[in-house]
């Protein structure tokens, strides 16, 4: 178990600087930020020193070791715009998203079980055609669309709901989640649908139904478990994508989340902010990827002892 | 039958790396130092339990794995140090069959695209494509199939059938030594008749050597000239079809013998049955000494201690891998 | 969609004074509160005049500076301008303001290069260095090199802050004089601010004001319609903030600036007939909402310098493709694209509009190419010195004059070396410089003169609209927005409605 | 004196397929014996499964019974009600598997799948139902079941896993066992000590086995009688010595002859030709005539029905004097 | 139970079933409809901007906002008309062109390079498999909207700088399954027998792995189909997606959604456009998955009202 975590780790870290040192080379190729920064009629003198000062004049291999030692200290420099330390930035903006990306997945794997299951009990019947349709429909509608569309109808039009904020309480969550869930749980539920009815018809089914077990049972105890190692899957790439990409949601909530800070941050050319929060991110990708190689071992048994073993 | 070996193997050796099992070991010694001889025409019949490495021998055999020791030696080259050209030519030589029809013939091709294609990698066997549709209908004749068979998929035959297609694939190189990796074993006991039959028909014909590799005792009692009876990974008696049968000299062969059900009353009522204890020791930790011994009714503290070999042969042609080898007379007399 | 009930866990009876606070929405979060920003609008909505305050202040409606912390300011010299300095004024941290702490904060918004504020570029850029005393406690001195009429103007820019104020790195919360002061700020989400009791002048309606901040205009809108809003700024026509949206203009004005000096676009002829294919009145109605007014001009009506007599181009496609058939026929290569370059949402439906006049532009026989672009790409082509193989470019500008003068427009965008132009000739700079160098009404009319002169002779602009902007007010606040309010929002103006 | 265990008769099984309606189990009787085996022998496809599963009440939705009864213990199993039916599912009936890897949730523990039965049928405490299962597990031969109650099926080799699943079965010792290819996959060392588990459990708990196999030396020696099934069909049945040394129906003898006893290595085996007719073009009159030798004309026209005559029961116009 | 693998062993001879596409697609009715959408789309693509006609891009702002559903002023009008004036239908019709010049090259680009690196990837394990599915690893964690802003800003905005992102983010979508099927492909028999053969690893991933490979392939295709209209509309959202005047699906519910109190039609109509041909794509592929396999093309001959009970295929999702 052990081996399995310092093995993942190890195996985690190339991609990983790989990814900080992508940001950090391709953020440089947008350009200078001084222009945004600078008064418009700052003198070129003064733009020197501004580049000058943040290190954007030198050559980008010695601006990345630099970076590279100041990360190596756990420092991630200071935000252009706001003068505050990036990894503050960062950090207090991932909580946010974290909280709305968790309990999205969680409720979207929610309805995914149950509709994916209740169609799986009667493949091609009436529900399954109607849950399969929804779930794909779920799936194709834009989401910021469907925010304003929401905000319209539930803040304006029904008055029930706040329009955006984090202030009001459980209310609050409701819209986004409901926006961002969207996607997640019509492509869930597909993929719950297929694995139950896998499931549903293996020997070890039947086996559970001559000893005398009654649906639920059958459902809930034999083919649920064995369905869902390919939802853990999907779920996690789906969540990888809340993490990272939950931008157009947040800003139309005005959600402080880490997305929103990621394209504010490409946007303002505040390299030390979007480094920070790309690390941030990417970090917490590979958490979610190890956790989940670890969900699998909780749910397989045949899986554990490969990661157990491991070494 | 000629007398000189066509296929020689020697010390082969192969093991795989494996998740550590209880007692931290990660290499599974699939084989541990394998002796065979196939000569020309001969049918070697290859008996074990599931799991003692037949199918690794195979595969090893066909190339499809690279052996850790030991050495085959196939008219006296080694397959293994062949380079590209020559490599193709070798494997025209040496064809397979394999234990399942259904999993062995892509579902996604027609039988006349199965059995046509080593000659996509082969081009030169036959040019034209009419040249190789005219191949294609021989060889389904061959082995008992229609011409109309040619354009349809494998999941419309039957397992006999099936079996027949890939049969004819292993011909259409013309292959020397015919490897069955238990060809028979998926199929009914109807079908099954015909197969062999149809195997023993082409070995008339063609004069093939096969490697039949089975399980069913009564099968390669059938099918064989000689019979090779394998335990994890080892070869442990080797002899003609009808000594082996009559006269086991290794106890697990004796084991194996009695543990199979007879269809004749008079069989079964001669027969005293020895069940033996536990299953087969796993190969990630087979025991020290004779990897028998652990099952074995006559074991003592040397079978512990020390292998044995199957240096000297109990008979002529007879070998087997025992420190106590059975009474020769005695079993005779069963 | 008023009058809607409201499920909000602090409902809609807000702002009744007795304690609830002010809720304004704004478009984006202050990066920082850094007083010397103040010019960027985000940050300067929330600091000017709520937690700093000026010396003096310029009356957005009447133009006139008007005293804040200062009571009095005189020309002593030619080159030295005398303040004296408002008393008892003390700072919301308690300690009083004097002098030294104004001598400070001039010194640090217009002198200090290190810190590059914004201030110092938008204010002071084109003003030489300042020398800055205090005889005594409540007296400034500031010594210009040259005379400068308009520096009490300029020192309006400049928010007071105390002396202790770090030099060399901008501050996030400030310590200011104002009728506010910063309670909590959790980044990300809200801001807050009390009244300070210990205010000069008197204590503002709401003692407590709350930002928060959409991207979104119809989420702003929809904040203040929804109840969760008192204010909300920087709104569109089709936000819909309905009967709660108050339409006011605001001094920002749009237009396209050409590259003069590049086919086709080099030849007066071809710029005249862009600015004739544009339909100032259909994109004002249609996509404007019906905010905004065509604009003849860079300034808008109540700035310094603007020119009464100029008219907005009448659209004329007929005649815009004459002008381009004469000049075709003069061997300008009118068949050369060039690009209209804007910024997304620089204002609403800035792409509709782009594309109204590209569509418009391909009928008079020239070809153009649309790009926009985010701030960071478009400030390229904005800023001098632009990219060497930008080409033809017709550059979507808008222009706010914040400061009511049109020195600080036409030396931005005509001069030849203006940081901001892509045209001029000597000529007009010397009737710029000119202009710059008088006051009062011989200002008003030397800088009408440029404008008119510009147009006539040069066109390097194609003028769209003075903007409006809607202001998204609750029923129950009141408060009467003026050009300003974009970039000033002032909390004590803001009133319970009774 | 042997008591009826479970008595199946006219049992009909048809499928909805694609292709049509067709009969996968036709008119199938037999009767097992509490303390017997009756061996259920067929080639592959010729609804052996289907029986089992019919008996079972484990057809898919695809397939339904038609017609029929089956007899445990003075019910009806068609008849009673759902609920009933999964109340007799275990004390009443239960059933073995073939593929023992494919039977056990791979996800579950085997103690927890053991203890099961006793969970569902007797709403044991976990704890106890756990001894339960140590207990099986000690019952069927698996060494050290303490430890190895918290293991999951991958675990265990091949014949382990079908002691498991025999386990199971025997839990709440069912009346009735069907065994279906219990040792299809076991090699012939272990098929040896599952069969003669198999024998001892019998024994035991008084138990009527159906053993379903097509191989014909295991029924030989395990089963007390047999029923040979062909197309969905039995043809013939009878106690197994009578049987196999003196078979009616050419099918059956047509298998036996060609098991490769000790047929000379070289000599064809005798086989039958063709293969099993397809369910839906089974012809009118005896599915087997395509293959039989003795063919007549009646077989093209008749059906054969199952007729007992001296003591012996086959479905063949020839064997049974009809046709000559 | 075997039968549904191997269905009916088929052995009704001699008549070995040919299978005709149409037939087979007339079975599944809703299919059938799917594939007319995806015909109408298609051709709409290719003629749409000629059969638009003025209307679509040369406004007239008297007719600015115009609501749908009234043919007051003509067919083009019937939808209703955009801020500019523009007919609507017309925009939706030239939108259809671009939208799918943008989504069909991502799909086409991200599949061809995803698969193959991923087949190849899969089939000969080891080293190559670890580090393809690092670089996987490395787009996936990724934020995708930088590396838009970054090529935006290097190349101009254009169509092509969009499909390329799009394309590169995709990529480790195909690149993930097709590695993992080949993975398990490559032990299966079948594979063995024809390196029995000395066929050549290339040969063996085009000839065996590849046609297997690819149904699912398609399935994540269409489902993925839908990703990168979302995605592109989302950039619109950005502002750095398809720029006008060219106008793409996206881009029109992204800039209508301003007026979705007002002048819903604008946003609305375009986002059904990509939710219908979504679902559309949707229900083909499903098709296709079962058409195409040999195995299990029969279902499509069965009788409707037994089709039912066949265990319908696993949808597999990314
Ligand atoms: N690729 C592999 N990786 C790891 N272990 C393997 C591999 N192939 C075979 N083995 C192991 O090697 C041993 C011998 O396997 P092999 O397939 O040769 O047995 P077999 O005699 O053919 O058995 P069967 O009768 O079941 O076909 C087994 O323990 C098997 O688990
Ligand atoms: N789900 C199904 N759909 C259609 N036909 C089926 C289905 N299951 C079984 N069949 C058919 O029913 C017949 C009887 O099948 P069954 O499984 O009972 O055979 P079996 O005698 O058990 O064979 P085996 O020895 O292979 O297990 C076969 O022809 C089979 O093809
Ligand atoms: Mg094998
Ligand atoms: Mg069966």
């Amino acid at each position: 178990m052990l081996t399995f975590l310092r093995r993942r780790t190890l195996t985690s870290l190339p991609p990983l600087l790989a990814v900080v040192l992508g940001v950090f080379v391709l953020a440089r190729l947008t350009g200078d930020p001084a222009a945004l920064y600078l008064p418009e009629n700052a003198t070129a003198q003064a733009r020197e020193q501004f580049s000058a000062a943040h290190g954007f004049d030198q050559p980008i291999w010695s601006q990345l070791i630099d970076y590279l030692a100041q990360v190596a200290r756990l420092d991630f420099g200071t935000s252009l715009r706001t003068g505050e330390p990036a990894a503050v930035m960062a950090l207090r903006a991932f909580p946010a998203t974290l909280q709305l990306a968790v309990v999205t997945m969680l409720l979207a794997c929610a309805v995914a079980t149950a509709v994916g299951c209740w169609a799986a009990l009667r493949p091609n019947g009436l529900a399954d055609r109607v849950s399969s349709l929804m779930s794909v429909t779920a799936a194709s509608v834009p989401d910021f669309w469907l925010a304003i569309l929401g905000i319209w109808v539930f803040s304006i039009m029904l008055g029930v709901l706040p329009t955006s904020g984090v202030d009001a309480g459980g209310l609050s969550w409701v819209l986004p989640i409901a926006v961002l869930m969207l996607r997640p749980a019509g492509v869930l539920t597909q993929v719950v649908r297929g694995a139950m009815i896998a499931a549903l018809g293996s020997p070890y089914v039947k086996v559970a139904r001559s000893k005398g077990a009654g649906e639920g049972r059958v459902v809930a105890r034999h083919a649920l478990k064995n369905a869902a190692p390919p939802a853990l899957t999907v779920a996690g790439d789906l969540a990888v994508g809340l993490i990272n990409g939950a931008v157009v949601v947040e800003s139309i909530f005005g959600w402080p989340g880490i997305g929103k800070l990621m394209i504010d941050s490409i946007l303002q050319r505040d390299f030390a902010v979007l480094q920070a929060a790309v690390a941030v991110t990417a970090i917490s990708i590979f958490v979610l990827n190890i956790a989940i190689d670890l969900g699998y071992a909780l749910l397989d048994s045949r899986v554990r002892q490969k990661v157990g073993a491991a070494a | 039958m000629t007398d000189s070996p066509l296929l020689e193997v020697q010390g082969l050796s192969k093991s795989f790396h494996v998740p550590k099992g209880p007692n931290g070991n990660d290499r599974l010694r699939a084989l541990d130092g394998v002796d065979l001889t196939l000569r020309k025409g001969e049918t070697l019949g290859l008996v074990g339990e599931s799991g003692c490495g037949k199918s690794t021998l195979a595969r090893t055999l066909m190339l499809l794995e690279r052996p850790d020791q030991g050495t085959v030696r196939f008219g006296g080259v080694d397959p293994f140090a062949l380079r590209k050209s020559e490599l193709l030519r070798w494997r025209r030589r040496v064809q397979m069959v394999f234990q399942d029809p259904y999993a062995s013939l892509n579902p996604r091709l027609t039988t006349a695209q199965i059995i046509a294609e080593p000659w996509h990698t082969h081009r030169d066997l036959f040019r034209t494509s009419r040249e190789r549709a005219a191949r294609v209908r021989e060889l389904l004749d061959l082995v008992g199939l229609r011409p109309g068979d040619a354009d349809r998929y494998p999941q419309e035959f039957s397992g006999g059938q099936r079996q027949r297609i890939g049969i004819a694939r292993a011909l259409a190189l013309g292959a020397e030594v015919v490897i069955c990796d238990e060809p028979v074993s998926a199929l009914d006991l109807s079908v099954q008749a015909q197969v062999l039959n149809l195997l023993n028909e082409l070995q008339r014909a063609l004069s093939v050597s096969y490697l039949f590799i089975s399980h069913d005792l009564s099968v390669v009692r059938h099918v064989a000239d000689r019979v090779a009876v394998m335990y994890l990974g080892r070869i442990v008696e080797t002899g003609a079809t009808k000594e082996i049968f009559e006269n086991p000299r290794h106890p697990y062969t004796k084991a194996l013998l009695s543990a199979a059900p007879s269809l004749r009353r008079a069989d079964r009522e001669n027969k005293q049955k020895i069940l033996l204890k536990g299953e087969l020791p796993s190969p990630l930790d087979p025991p020290s000494g004779c990897r028998f011994r652990t099952r074995c009714w006559q074991a003592t503290d040397l079978c512990a201690e020390t292998p044995p070999t199957s240096a000297d042969p109990v008979s002529p042609g007879h070998t087997a891998e025992c420190h106590h080898p059975l009474d020769a007379r005695v079993s005779a007399a069963r | 969609a008023t009058g809607c009930s409201v499920a909000n866990s602090n409902p809609g009876t807000a702002a009744t004074g007795g304690g609830t606070p002010l809720r304004v929405v704004l478009p984006q979060e202050p990066p920082t509160l850094e007083p010397c920003e103040a010019s960027l609008t985000a940050t300067g909505v929330v600091v000017r005049s709520n937690i700093t305050e000026p010396l003096l202040e310029r009356n957005p409606t009447s133009g006139a500076l008007e005293p804040k912390l200062a009571t009095e300011w005189t020309q002593t010299q030619p080159t030295l301008w005398t303040f004296k300095l408002r008393t008892g004024v003390k700072f919301s941290d308690g300690s009083d303001f004097t002098s030294e702490d104004a001598v400070a904060a001039i010194e640090r918004s217009a002198n200090n290069t290190a810190l590059a504020c914004n201030v110092q570029g938008y204010v002071f850029g084109d003003s030489g260095k300042l020398t800055l005393a205090a005889p005594d406690a409540s007296t400034v001195t500031v010594q210009t090199e040259e005379p400068d009429p308009l520096l009490p103007l300029r020192v309006s820019f400049v928010e007071m802050t105390k002396s202790d104020i770090s030099t060399t790195e901008k501050v996030r919360e400030p310590i200011g004089t104002g009728p506010y002061k910063i309670e909590t700020w959790t980044a990300g989400q809200k801001l807050t601010l009390t009244s300070w009791d210990g205010y000069w002048g008197s204590k503002p309606a709401y003692p407590k004001a709350e930002y928060q901040w959409r991207e979104e205009g119809t989420v702003r809108a929809a904040m203040v319609v929804n109840g969760e809003a008192d204010l909300a700024t920087n709104l569109g026509a089709d936000d819909g903030a309905g009967d709660t949206g108050v339409q006011f203009p605001n001094n920002e004005t749009t237009a396209l600036r050409f590259t003069t000096d590049q086919a086709p676009l080099n030849d007066i002829r071809v710029r005249q007939a862009i600015d004739m294919s544009i339909d100032r009145d259909g994109i004002i109605t249609s996509l404007f909402g019906g905010i905004g007014r065509p604009a003849s001009q860079l300034i808008g009506p109540g700035v310094v310098g603007y020119n009464e007599s100029l008219t907005p181009t009448a659209y004329d496609l007929a005649a815009a493709k004459k002008l381009v058939d004469q000049a075709r026929a003069d061997g300008v290569k009118v068949d050369t694209p060039f690009r209209i370059i804007g910024r997304t949402a620089q204002f609403p439906k800035i792409a509709e509009s782009i594309e109204l006049i590209q569509s418009a532009l391909t009928q008079i026989g020239l070809t153009a190419k649309i790009e926009m672009l985010d701030t960071s790409a478009q400030i390229k082509y904005q800023l001098q010195p632009f990219p060497e193989d930008a080409g033809p470019v017709a550059l979507m500008i808008m222009h706010g004059n914040q400061a009511g003068d049109a020195a600080f427009t036409v030396g931005q965008y005509f001069a030849t070396d203006g940081a901001q132009s892509s045209s001029g000739t000597p000529q007009l700079d010397k009737q710029i410089k000119a202009a710059g160098a008088q006051t009062g009404d011989a200002r008003q009319q030397a800088f009408a003169d440029v404008f008119a002169s510009e147009n006539t002779d040069i066109r390097g602009f194609a003028f769209l609209a003075n903007m409006g902007a809607v202001l998204g007010l609750a029923k129950n606040v009141s408060y009467t927005p003026d050009a300003a309010t974009g970039d000033e929002l002032r909390l004590a103006d803001v009133k319970p409605k009774s | 004196m042997t008591t009826i265990g479970m008595e199946v008769s006219e049992l009909t099984v048809e499928l909805t397929t694609p292709r049509g309606q067709v009969r996968a189990v036709d008119g199938v009787s037999f009767t097992a014996y509490r303390g017997r085996t009756l061996a259920l022998l067929g080639e592959s496809g010729c609804g052996k499964s289907m029986t089992a599963q019919a008996v079972a009440g484990l057809l898919e939705p695809i397939a339904s019974v038609t017609a029929g009864s089956i007899q445990v213990d003075g019910e009806d199993l068609l008849k009673v009600s759902r609920k009933r039916r999964r109340q007799l599912a275990g004390p009443a009936l239960s059933i073995v598997f073939q593929d023992a890897l494919a039977a056990l949730n791979p996800v579950l523990k085997v103690g927890t799948q053991l203890a099961e039965p006793y969970r569902i049928h007797q709403r044991m405490p976990a704890k106890q139902a756990r001894a339960k299962a140590i207990e099986l597990m000690r019952h069927v031969g698996i060494p050290e079941p303490e430890s190895r109650v918290d293991a999951y099926p991958h675990q265990f080799s091949g014949g382990m896993r079908q002691r498991l699943l025999i386990a199971m079965a025997v839990a709440l010792s069912p009346k009735v066992l069907i065994a279906d290819e219990p040792t299809t996959a076991l090699d012939v060392t272990v098929q040896a000590q599952i069969l003669a588990l198999l024998a001892r459990l019998r024994a035991e708990h008084d138990m009527a086995v159906v053993l379903i196999t097509h191989d014909l030396a295991v029924v030989a020696e395990e089963a007390d009688s047999v029923a040979v099934m062909y197309a969905g069909r039995i043809v013939e049945t009878g106690p197994v010595d009578e049987v196999f040394e003196d078979p009616r129906h050419p099918y059956t003898r047509g298998l036996l002859d060609s098991v490769p006893v000790s047929a000379e290595r070289g000599a064809d085996l005798s086989s039958i030709p063709g293969a099993p007719p397809d369910l839906f073009s089974i012809p009118p009159g005896c599915p087997y005539q395509a293959r039989c030798p003795l063919v007549r004309d009646v077989c093209r026209a008749e059906r054969p029905p199952l007729k007992t005559r001296a003591g012996r029961t086959v479905a063949c116009h020839v064997a049974d004097g009809t046709a000559r | 139970m075997t039968l549904l693998e191997n269905p009916p062993e088929a052995s009704a001879p001699d008549k070995p079933v040919k299978a005709h596409w149409f037939r087979l697609l007339l079975a599944d009715p809703a299919a059938f409809v799917s594939a007319l959408i995806l015909l109408l789309v298609a051709f709409v693509a290719v003629f749409g901007t000629r059969l638009a006609g003025a209307s679509a891009t040369k406004g007239d702002l008297s007719l600015s906002r115009l609501a749908p559903f009234s043919l007051d002023h003509g067919w083009q009008y019937v939808l209703g008309g955009d801020l500019l004036g523009r007919s609507l239908l017309g925009r939706l019709m030239v939108a259809t062109q671009t939208t799918m010049s943008v989504v069909v090259p991502v799909v086409l680009i991200s599949l061809v390079i995803g698969a193959s690196a991923g087949m190849w990837a899969g089939y000969h394990r080891g080293w190559r498999e670890t580090v393809a599915m690092r670089i996987a690893d490395v787009i996936l964690s990724f934020p995708s909207l930088l590396m838009a802003v970054v090529v935006l800003y290097i190349f101009s905005p254009s169509i092509a700088s969009i499909i390329a992102i799009l394309a590169i983010t995709r990529i480790p979508v195909y690149l993930r399954t097709a590695r993992a099927e080949s993975a398990e492909l490559q032990t299966r028999l079948f594979v063995d027998a024809a390196r029995t053969f000395g066929t050549p690893s290339g040969a063996i991933i085009r000839r065996h792995i590849f046609p297997i490979v690819l149904p699912t392939l398609l399935t994540v295709a269409t489902v993925d189909f839908c990703y990168v209209m979302l995605a592109e509309s989302s950039l619109s959202f950005l502002g750095i997606g398809v720029q006008p005047p060219d106008v793409s699906w996206g881009l029109m519910v992204a800039q209508g959604r301003d007026q979705l109190r007002t002048q819903w039609w604008l946003s609305v109509l375009p986002g059904l456009a990509i939710v219908i041909t979504t679902v559309s794509a949707n229900l083909l592929a499903s098709w296709v998955r079962i058409a195409t396999d040999p195995g299990q093309r029969w279902r499509l001959t069965a009788p409707r009202r037994r089709r039912r009970a066949a265990r319908p295929t696993v949808l597999e999702t990314t």
